[in-house]
């Protein structure tokens, strides 16, 4: 622990800190351009040079790229260091473009910030300015390099940090250019980080372009709701829009950045560009009515269905876009006046996956993004993060960067921003890879040293798993993960069978008997999906039972709380047709949904950026968003009005909770409860823990000491034989648009993946088809329509079908479908 | 004193020394004592170290100290660059050793390689001397087939190989690190150690730099023995000869052999024909573009790497370029800041920023533009690049430095004429 | 039937007295207005009739016109009385004031005076502590900080000046050896007391600038710390009344000072209410003077000038007069 | 009796001081009025002189204003407010602009912010009416047929950002970088 | 664009070097020999048979001086602007050649012969002014030698048309 001395201030520092961040550390900011945190120092910048007066270093240097050792003495004001800062700001400015008011980076830009601070205010230079054409980068990123000071930051980012490489230094000298071989959009999903990155101008946001100045944002602390991760964000809103979202820096999650989904995907919340497509206002019967007149309708309504039928014929929906307040309140309120529900998930499956997942996790096993990162050996299990879960790639790389080994364990043709071997195996095998990777790399000592339940797992496990399916050897990857010490199974919950979360658990924990420190991460459906899994008892009743209860007629209520069955059931038929037998649709949103577009009642909900909300991440964080603004039809991009009003238009919203504690009719639920504190505390005991009196949580984790029920052997099932000539459908996420909220942002509509049927390339030669074609596949209620897109690198005897945009996926009976060969016709 | 001839001995007119020729004169001896006769490599380094045989490259490292830091355990391969890529306005010298005598370079290889166990070995070259590396890659052939080169040289079980690496031609190149990256076909950035290139270079493994005329002296040491090639200097600190090309307003500009320490005054007027007619000896840069001039009181200065750093200069590469009286310091000073602002490879600030904006303002001094507070401008810069990442841009202002120095009433007499009076357009 | 004749005489000249004096205060308002001007070398009103003349009226519609606010935390009932109070007072002051010499219609003498007290002064100092009652209740009763602010201020002043004043009026009713001010006139018949007892006059003079709330002891309204203190939340009509008893009070003021001091209505060759009018008019024009030239007091200095130098002298005052009277034999 | 001399001295002082006040204010009172009868006679203000806003344009008869948002942010009294936009070419400028005269202390902070000198304030300072929403002005009430103050300023010819025709071509600016070209 | 031939002739020198990106300049000089300069479909093949992306290659085109990215014409006419050079006189050897061959400074002559380009200090400051055209170096010259040499250069050509 060296001790060194900072402008008359003593501190002590951990080994390897920079002396720029110990000065930090006292509070001293020492100018800096190229230095950031998360890619450590370069000292091409030159603008933290400090004066060394004492220690192994003397005179002027640079202090991003010293690291603090004993006895030095610093000073940050020596005349001389301070001269040299200004004169470094002169030549940084001596090409800087005279365009701070045209420029959406002023008053946010560390350049001004810094010019200013110098001292520096008037041109001395007596030449010319050198200035750059700029490319086009996208629809997220506008390009100006005339600003560029040259600090490499986006370079070292976007190919070190993301590793994508398509945007870098070009040229020498001063005429040094960062930008693309072709002009195009930017390959990196998470780009926005640009953005944030850049200390000046080059780089700015083209949602938010010309709209609105830092300072006249409404800023607060948000959460990202766009995947399970919960990355944690900066919400901006002005004029009553959200105009952007920026990065929060969050150590275990998502460290300093943030993925383009969820930094541009934003726009739903502002109705998109036109402000139209959110439904503003309450209706009954698609006619607009206040929130009152709404309110008594589903209110009186619900007691005459419960008083005619029973409270069961009443059934609440939620979905994993719901806070955690909103859940809380579901679950009370099914519990206390008898209807039936919540049910969480569309599909059963999923539910039960999300659930076993959720039972195993505990503080000894479950890692943060933050702790993936120190991994040794990942093990990426049914998962396609890049499309799943973003910035879990991004943590997964930094491992990677630090030369882990990684594993991808997945039919998908996946792609990830790093080196990774990849096991194409179709779902029934995961297990059985997972199994026989964790199996070979415990040594025959080791077995010996495990308690008899953990040997008879480790036992039990699948001994081979074939090179010849998967063409790589799982031996000579089992011995990578036997030298390991930091090993990470990363585990989906999508495609996977019902028992793999347990069984990913169970490897772990083996792994951690056998002396690692082994982590495991779940990759969630969504937002909210670990609380939900929490909140739901195991007999909870799956959404394809409630549908065939209103096709019987016992159910004659639906409220839709967030949830939009429409989005996720695959049979798009059949659920038309039973939810047109109900008598009352209550559908409370903040987006058109196809349900709010058919239900009796809706209420307008309030989104993320609305109202203060919790949400709960896969590693067990409770993490609290805040209000950013109260809401309402945005002024953005229209003449405001001149009349004075005491109301606010598209004003009407409020958490889904308070409209469903208020059409309960039940008011003793707030009040005998007192606080909603008290309310989550009371439905969810996990939450206890954390301190129910000081709601809202913030970063607590809510998974217990030690899970119960481990080790449960494994069902060695024989190998399924290969049904003749035919797929396994798979329904999966993609990246931008399949996801809830962002489906509905235009902000994101550009950006796209042109839907595709993925399917091996052998496989398609087999079935006569080509990369390109468009292919019908024959379903049992309709066909689809699709172009197909072949790979090498996925299972054979699988198809991937997107959920997106753009497909027309939801004719099938089932969340799963097989396809005999002979129904894909080339159209 | 006769003149002591080392790395010079076979130079023929035009053409290079022959495999047979260089065996002839001593050639591949030492190889045959060390590598085949399986000598400690240590002793290798402890020979070299005791000659005082200092990098010829510019810094004046001692060579037996960059091999030494190469750690005893560090991982294998491990790999020895040598850095052909001389770039600095003036030099030459590594071109005229290449056409002379490429196989004393060769065996300077090996034996360096085999003071620190190297596996392969770069042979880094600019390309404007494309010839040379034609002729290396020949006389490479040449020596393979005659077993000095390869999979178990002599017999030794030691095996070594060298290929030669073409560059695409930048300044910044001759660098050592940014060498190594250019190597690896990375952007030739310098990097700022640590880790030092000898504990990580190329690829992460242990590399050394060495140029090319430093190579050329190891077999010589070798055979001869440390205390000869200390003997062969006139200066006591000196050790050697050194390769001097001396360009400009001499009679006979060229490279020719010397001893450490010659002093100025004998190299230009007794060995390269002294000032054409017409000239007389105003300021000579003593070892390439990136060092301070010296002027006439400094005429009688030996030349070596101590007694030049005493009157704050350097030897640099010994490229010696002279110019007379009817040259125009300013503008002098304007054509080597145009090329170090030019071949800046834009990492850091000053350097980027900096050159062009000193470039600049000697343009417009020469250009009668200039203005009196230019000159502490120029002062101060020159103070300041100091800081910037590399060697480069503290390289660029040593000129300026001396040019404030020595000229000052030559610069102030172009901003009172307002225009230059030697009328000498410098060109831009 | 004397009865009724003096009835008809009194009604007469209380009508008379008061409509005189209200139309002197509604002037006196644009007096001081183009007399400030003039002290700042400009114009003052002039806009409204030639040279400003009707202003006084403009200015008494627009207070009539405006609206009537009362704040809603106030006590009604006190805040609408408290300028009425303020307003009345120096009116009935003047009941006592002779205003000229005997008027003889008929054989009949008609005294001058609307009537002639006995104990006039007393009754005069006593009422003119009673005007501090509107401001106090004014101030208090508008439940508004400032106002109670200033009204606390009005107090603590009258209290401190009020002593001043009465007992530099000792040595006037020494020499007159009367209480009623006709007597007092009468007194001064050879010498007015102005000349008899000159730090008497000065100490009422500074006395009654402060009884008024007039500059430079304005503090009770100081608009810049209090923005208007007592009547800060008053507007129309009863702020209206707040501003003409302040003129009317300066007019009484000025009327007492020439009773006292200047031998009231007597006066070589001119009628003797000329006489009274002119040396009324001095006082008043004086305090605008006072006004154009001096600064506010600071709240300390208000105190330090009423205890320790006005008190002080006024009591040094009465005991040398006392002893010269007694020297004298008078 | 040195003391009690100077407490006398001290009240001289006082009286004489107060004296001298008295005779300054006396004096003015003859003075002639020095007060300009406004209405009647109305005199020629100084071009600076801070009065009602407008927003000019540039030579080339171009908006001048950004929407930069800087006047908005040093207003003292927040008067006001705008919404950026962007033109086809990306040439910035305000969607729309409004100034609440009613709120406006002419304090010219505004006029200072500007950068692109858009925003002035006139010697117009005779700015009265009847209802308060008369003083919302919108761009179409501010935006003037003229360069105002600073005739020959145009932002767009120093910006560096080009808005229309290529880069490099604003004052003091070099041609474009070409970055492949083949030159050292 | 580029020839199967060549590309296999590229391969096999990747496949030699530690790592394929080692070679990056050698590939590029010698797609220059045969295609002049490096246009964006020679970058973009060329970055495929090394494995990396065609900007991470172009970020070391753009870098070097000896590589190309803009059309040239079959000989590059490299005159050496560095201080011995410059006081020898590399100005009026630029001039004379531009006027001499036709072809601006800076840029390529009309009939796609000659390109004229300054360089850095190409290490022949004993036989200055010195020229580089096509890596062969050309020292001490004159007009008379400019002459010969762009005259033989001319001649060959037509002989040998590039492709």
């Amino acid at each position: 622990m060296p001790r060194l001395v900072i402008d008359d201030l003593e501190i002590e520092v951990p080994k390897g800190t920079k002396v720029i961040d110990a000065a930090e550390r006292l509070g001293i900011m020492i100018p800096r351009f190229c230095y950031h945190e998360a890619l450590g120092a370069v000292g091409a910048c030159r603008m933290c040079a400090v004066k060394f007066i004492q220690g192994p270093f003397k005179g002027i240097q640079m202090s991003c790229m010293i690291d603090a050792q004993d006895g030095m003495i610093v000073s940050t004001t020596d005349q001389e260091a301070v001269d040299f800062r200004k004169r470094v700001i002169e030549w940084l400015m001596i090409n800087h473009p005279h365009d701070c008011p045209v420029c959406d980076e002023g008053g946010q830009c560390l350049l001004q910030d810094e010019t200013v601070s110098s001292g520096h205010a008037r041109r001395r230079y007596p030449g010319k300015k050198r200035t750059y054409r700029n490319q086009y980068l996208g629809p997220f990123i506008a390009h100006e390099m005339n600003r560029c000071i040259h600090c490499y930051r986006c370079s070292r980012y976007y190919q070190e940090f993301s590793g994508y490489r398509d945007l870098g230094p070009l040229q020498i000298g001063n005429r040094l250019y960062f930008g693309r071989f072709k002009e195009g959009r930017l390959e990196s999903p998470y780009s926005g980080n640009l953005v944030d990155i850049c200390p000046t101008g080059v780089y700015t946001d083209i949602p938010a372009r010309y709209k609105v100045r830092r300072w006249d944002l409404q800023r607060s602390p948000s959460v990202c709701i766009h995947c399970a991760l919960g990355c944690n964000t900066i919400g901006n809103a002005h004029y009553r829009a959200v105009m952007r979202v920026e990065a929060r820096m969050n150590p275990y999650v998502n460290g300093y950045f943030l993925c383009d989904e969820g930094r541009f995907g934003f726009s739903y919340t502002n109705g998109g560009a036109d402000h139209a497509q959110r439904p503003w206002t309450s209706k009954i019967g698609g006619a607009d009515v206040t929130v009152e007149a709404a309110l008594a309708e589903s209110s009186s309504k619900l007691s005459e269905i419960a008083a005619v039928y029973g409270p069961e014929a009443i059934v609440a929906l939620g979905s994993a876009r719901n806070s955690l307040e909103t859940q809380s309140m579901l679950s009370r309120l099914c519990r206390r006046k008898g209807w039936l529900g919540p049910v969480w998930f569309t599909d059963t499956a999923v539910y039960r996956k999300v659930r076993s997942a959720v039972e195993r996790l505990d503080s000894g096993i479950a890692v943060s993004m933050r702790e993936i990162e120190f991994a040794d050996f990942v093990i990426i299990a049914g998962a396609d993060l890049l499309n799943e879960a973003p910035m879990a790639a991004i943590a997964v790389r930094q491992a990677s960067r630090k030369n882990a080994q990684i594993v991808v364990i997945d039919p998908r043709p996946i792609s990830l921003p790093f080196e990774f071997r990849h096991v194409p195996a179709v779902p029934g095998q995961i297990e059985r890879c997972l199994g026989s990777l964790v199996k070979g790399s415990i040594s025959k000592e080791e077995l010996k040293g495990l308690d008899s339940a953990a040997k008879g797992f480790c036992k039990a496990l699948p001994a081979k798993f074939g090179d010849k399916e998967s063409g790589i050897s799982i031996p000579e990857l089992a011995d990578q993960l036997m030298a390991s010490r930091r090993p990470v199974i990363v585990c989906g919950t999508g495609i996977v069978s019902e028992s793999t979360p347990a069984l990913a658990a169970d490897c772990a924990q083996l792994l951690r008997e056998s002396g690692k420190k082994a982590g495991l991460f779940y990759i969630l459906p969504g937002a909210s999906s670990f609380s939900s899994a929490l909140l739901s008892g195991p007999d909870a009743k799956g959404f394809a039972e409630i549908l065939s209860e209103i096709e019987q007629g016992s159910i004659k209520a639906l409220i839709a709380a967030e949830s939009d069955p429409f989005r996720d059931f695959p049979d798009r038929e059949r659920l038309d047709k039973a939810l047109s037998q109900l008598d009352l649709l209550v559908a409370i949103d903040y987006l058109p949904t196809e349900t709010v577009k058919r239900a009796s009642v809706f209420l307008p909900s309030s989104t993320v950026f609305e109202m203060n909300s919790t949400f709960v991440n896969p590693e067990g964080r409770v993490q609290h968003a805040e209000r950013v603004h109260a809401g309402g039809v945005p002024i953005w991009g229209a003449h405001p009005p001149r009349i004075v009003r005491n109301f606010i238009p598209g004003g009407d919203h409020q958490p889904a909770w308070e409209i469903l504690w208020k059409i309960s009719a039940e008011t003793s639920v707030l009040e005998s409860v007192l606080t909603l504190g008290e309310l989550i505390a009371a439905e969810m005991p996990a939450f206890e823990a954390t301190g129910k009196a000081q709601y809202p949580v913030n970063q607590a984790r809510i998974i217990p000491e030690k899970s119960e029920g481990s080790f449960v052997k494994p069902k060695t099932r024989p190998e399924q034989g290969q049904k003749p000539k035919g797929f396994n459908l798979l329904l999966t996420d993609r990246i931008f648009a399949s996801r809830e909220p962002s489906v509905y942002a235009d902000t994101l509509e550009g950006v796209f993946p042109e839907p595709a049927l993925f399917m091996h390339s052998e496989d398609a030669a087999a079935a006569g088809l080509s990369d390109g074609d468009t292919v019908s596949v024959g379903l049992e209620p309709g066909s689809i329509e699709v172009k197909l897109s072949v790979s090498e690198r996925m299972a054979r005897g699988v198809l991937i079908l997107p959920r997106q945009k753009g497909i027309e996926w939801q004719r099938m009976k089932d969340f799963s479908a097989w396809i005999a060969l002979e129904r894909i016709r080339k159209i | 004193m006769a003149q002591p001839l080392v790395l010079f001995k076979n130079r023929h007119p035009n053409r290079a020394a022959t495999l047979d020729e260089y065996k002839q004169s001593g050639g591949y001896e030492a190889l045959q004592k060390f590598v085949g006769g399986k000598v400690d490599p240590g002793e290798v380094i402890r020979l070299v170290d005791e000659s005082g045989l200092r990098g010829r490259g510019g810094a004046g490292f001692p060579a037996g100290k960059k091999w030494e830091a190469v750690p005893k355990d560090a991982p294998f391969p491990r790999y020895l660059v040598a850095n052909a890529d001389e770039m600095e306005p003036g030099t030459f010298k590594d071109r005229i050793l290449l056409h002379t005598d490429p196989h004393c370079i060769i065996e300077g290889m090996i034996l360096a390689a085999y003071a620190f166990s190297a596996t392969k070995g770069f042979f880094f070259v600019r390309p404007s001397y494309d010839s040379s590396a034609v002729i290396m890659e020949r006389e490479l052939e040449v020596a393979r087939g005659a077993g000095f080169l390869g999979k178990n040289i002599l017999g030794s079980g030691y095996s070594f190989d060298i290929v030669v690496h073409r560059s695409g031609g930048r300044y910044i190149c001759g660098e050592a690190t940014a060498l190594l990256n250019a190597i690896m076909g990375k952007r030739p950035n310098p990097i700022k150690p640590p880790p030092y290139p000898t504990e990580k270079g190329l690829w992460d493994r242990p590399t050394v730099v060495n140029n090319v005329e430093t190579l050329a002296c190891v077999p010589h040491i070798l055979r001869n023995g440390p205390q000869w090639f200390k003997d062969l200097a006139i200066t006591p600190k000196g050790a050697g000869t050194k390769l001097f090309c001396v360009s400009g307003k001499v009679n006979s500009p060229g490279a020719e052999e010397l001893p450490m320490g010659t002093p100025l005054r004998e190299i230009i007027e007794k060995h390269f024909g002294g000032m054409i007619p017409g000239s007389e000896f105003k300021a000579c840069l003593p070892g390439g573009a990136s060092t301070r001039f010296l002027t006439r009181d400094h005429y009688d200065v030996p030349m070596d790497f101590e007694d030049l750093k005493a009157i704050g200069n350097r030897l640099g590469t010994a490229a010696i370029m002279i110019f007379d009286q009817k040259t125009c310091m300013v503008a002098t000073a304007h054509n080597l800041m145009r090329f170090f602002a030019r071949e800046s490879c834009g990492w850091c600030t000053p350097c980027r920023e900096g050159l062009p904006y000193m470039r600049e303002l000697l343009w417009l001094i020469e250009n009668g533009e200039g203005k009196e507070e230019y000159i502490d401008t120029l002062r101060s810069m020159c103070k300041q690049v100091w800081n910037s990442y590399c060697a480069l841009a503290p390289g660029a202002a040593e000129p300026v430095i001396s040019l404030l120095d020595f000229f000052e009433d030559e610069v102030r007499e172009h901003i009172r004429l307002k225009g230059c009076p030697f009328h000498a357009k410098a060109g831009n | 039937m004397w009865w009724i004749l003096g009835l008809v005489l009194l009604i007469m000249k209380l009508i008379i007295v008061i409509s005189v004096l209200f139309g002197f205060a509604a002037y006196m308002v644009l007096v001081e207005r183009k007399l400030l001007g003039r002290f700042q070398i400009r114009y003052g009103p002039n806009r409204v009739g030639p040279f400003g003349l009707l202003q006084p009226l403009a200015d008494g519609i627009k207070l009539i016109i405006k609206e009537d606010f009362v704040p809603r935390t106030a006590d009604r009932l006190v805040f609408l009385t408290a300028p009425a109070v303020v307003a009345a007072v120096p009116l009935v002051i003047t009941a006592v004031i002779p205003f000229s010499d005997d008027l003889t219609i008929g054989g009949t003498r008609i005294p001058m005076v609307i009537t002639d007290l006995n104990i006039g002064m007393l009754f005069v100092l006593a009422l003119a502590s009673l005007a501090v009652y509107g401001i106090a209740l004014g101030g208090w009763a508008s439940n508004s900080k400032y106002s109670l602010l200033g009204a606390i201020r009005g107090s603590a002043q009258l209290i401190s000046y009020e002593l001043s004043m009465g007992l530099s009026l000792v040595p006037v009713v020494m020499l007159a050896g009367s209480f009623s001010l006709v007597d007092i006139v009468n007194a001064q018949e050879r010498l007015p007391f102005i000349l008899v007892q000159p730090v008497s006059f000065v100490i009422f003079l500074i006395s009654a600038m402060a009884e008024s709330n007039r500059i430079p002891f304005d503090l009770p309204e100081s608009e810049n710390e209090l923005i208007g203190g007592f009547h800060t939340e008053y507007s129309g009509m009863r702020f209206g009344l707040f501003f003409v008893g302040e003129y009317v009070s300066m007019i009484v003021l000025g009327a007492l000072t020439a009773v006292f001091f200047l031998g009231g209505w007597r006066g070589p060759i001119l009628p003797s209410l000329f006489w009274f009018l002119l040396k009324t008019m001095l006082i008043p024009l004086f305090f605008i003077w006072t006004r154009a030239t001096l600064p506010r007091l600071r709240y300390d200095q208000l105190m330090h000038l009423g205890w320790k130098f006005l008190l002080p002298v006024a009591l040094v005052n009465i005991v040398v007069t006392g002893g010269v009277m007694l020297f004298m034999g008078w | 009796m040195a003391k009690e001399k100077s407490v006398l001295r001290d009240l001289l002082d006082d009286v004489m001081g107060l004296a001298d006040s008295y005779a300054v204010t006396l004096k003015h009172l003859f003075r002639k009025p020095i007060t300009e009868q406004y209405p009647d006679f109305k005199r020629l203000l100084p071009a600076r002189s801070r009065g009602r806003i407008i927003l000019t344009r540039d030579p080339e008869g171009e908006e001048r204003c950004v929407a930069c948002y800087l006047c908005s942010a040093v207003c003292p009294t927040d008067c006001i407010s705008i919404e950026g936009a962007e033109r086809k070419d990306g040439r910035r400028y305000p969607l729309w602009f409004r100034i609440n005269f009613a709120r406006c202390i002419y304090c010219g902070m505004c006029e200072e912010a500007c950068p692109t000198l858009a925003i002035q304030l006139t010697p117009d300072f005779e700015f009265s009416k009847y209802g308060v929403l008369d003083f919302l002005y919108e761009k179409e009430d501010l935006l003037v047929d003229h360069q105002g103050k600073n005739a020959d300023y145009d932002y767009y010819r120093h910006a560096g950002v080009s808005v229309e025709g290529d880069k490099g071509e604003h004052i003091n600016e070099k041609p474009p970088v070409d970055v492949k070209s083949n030159l050292p | 664009m580029l020839s199967e031939e060549l590309k296999q002739k590229l391969r096999t020198m990747i496949a030699d070097a530690e790592s394929p990106r080692e070679k990056a300049v050698d590939v590029m000089l010698e797609i220059q020999e045969r295609h002049l300069w490096m246009s964006d479909e020679a970058m973009e093949e060329a970055s495929d048979l090394l494995g990396m992306s065609p900007l991470e290659l172009d970020e070391l085109a753009t870098f070097y001086d000896f590589i190309y990215r803009s059309p040239v014409g079959n000989y590059v006419i490299h005159v050496c602007d560095s201080a011995m050079c410059w006081l020898e006189g590399h100005q009026r050897v630029m001039d004379y050649i531009s006027i001499r061959a036709n072809v601006p400074i800076g840029g390529t002559s009309p009939d796609g012969l000659f390109t004229l380009l300054p360089v850095c200090c190409i290490g022949y400051c004993d036989r200055a002014p010195a020229m580089v055209i096509n890596r062969r170096v050309y020292g001490k010259l004159t007009p008379e030698k400019i002459d010969r040499i762009l005259d033989k250069l001319a001649g060959e050509n037509e002989f040998h048309p590039p492709e």
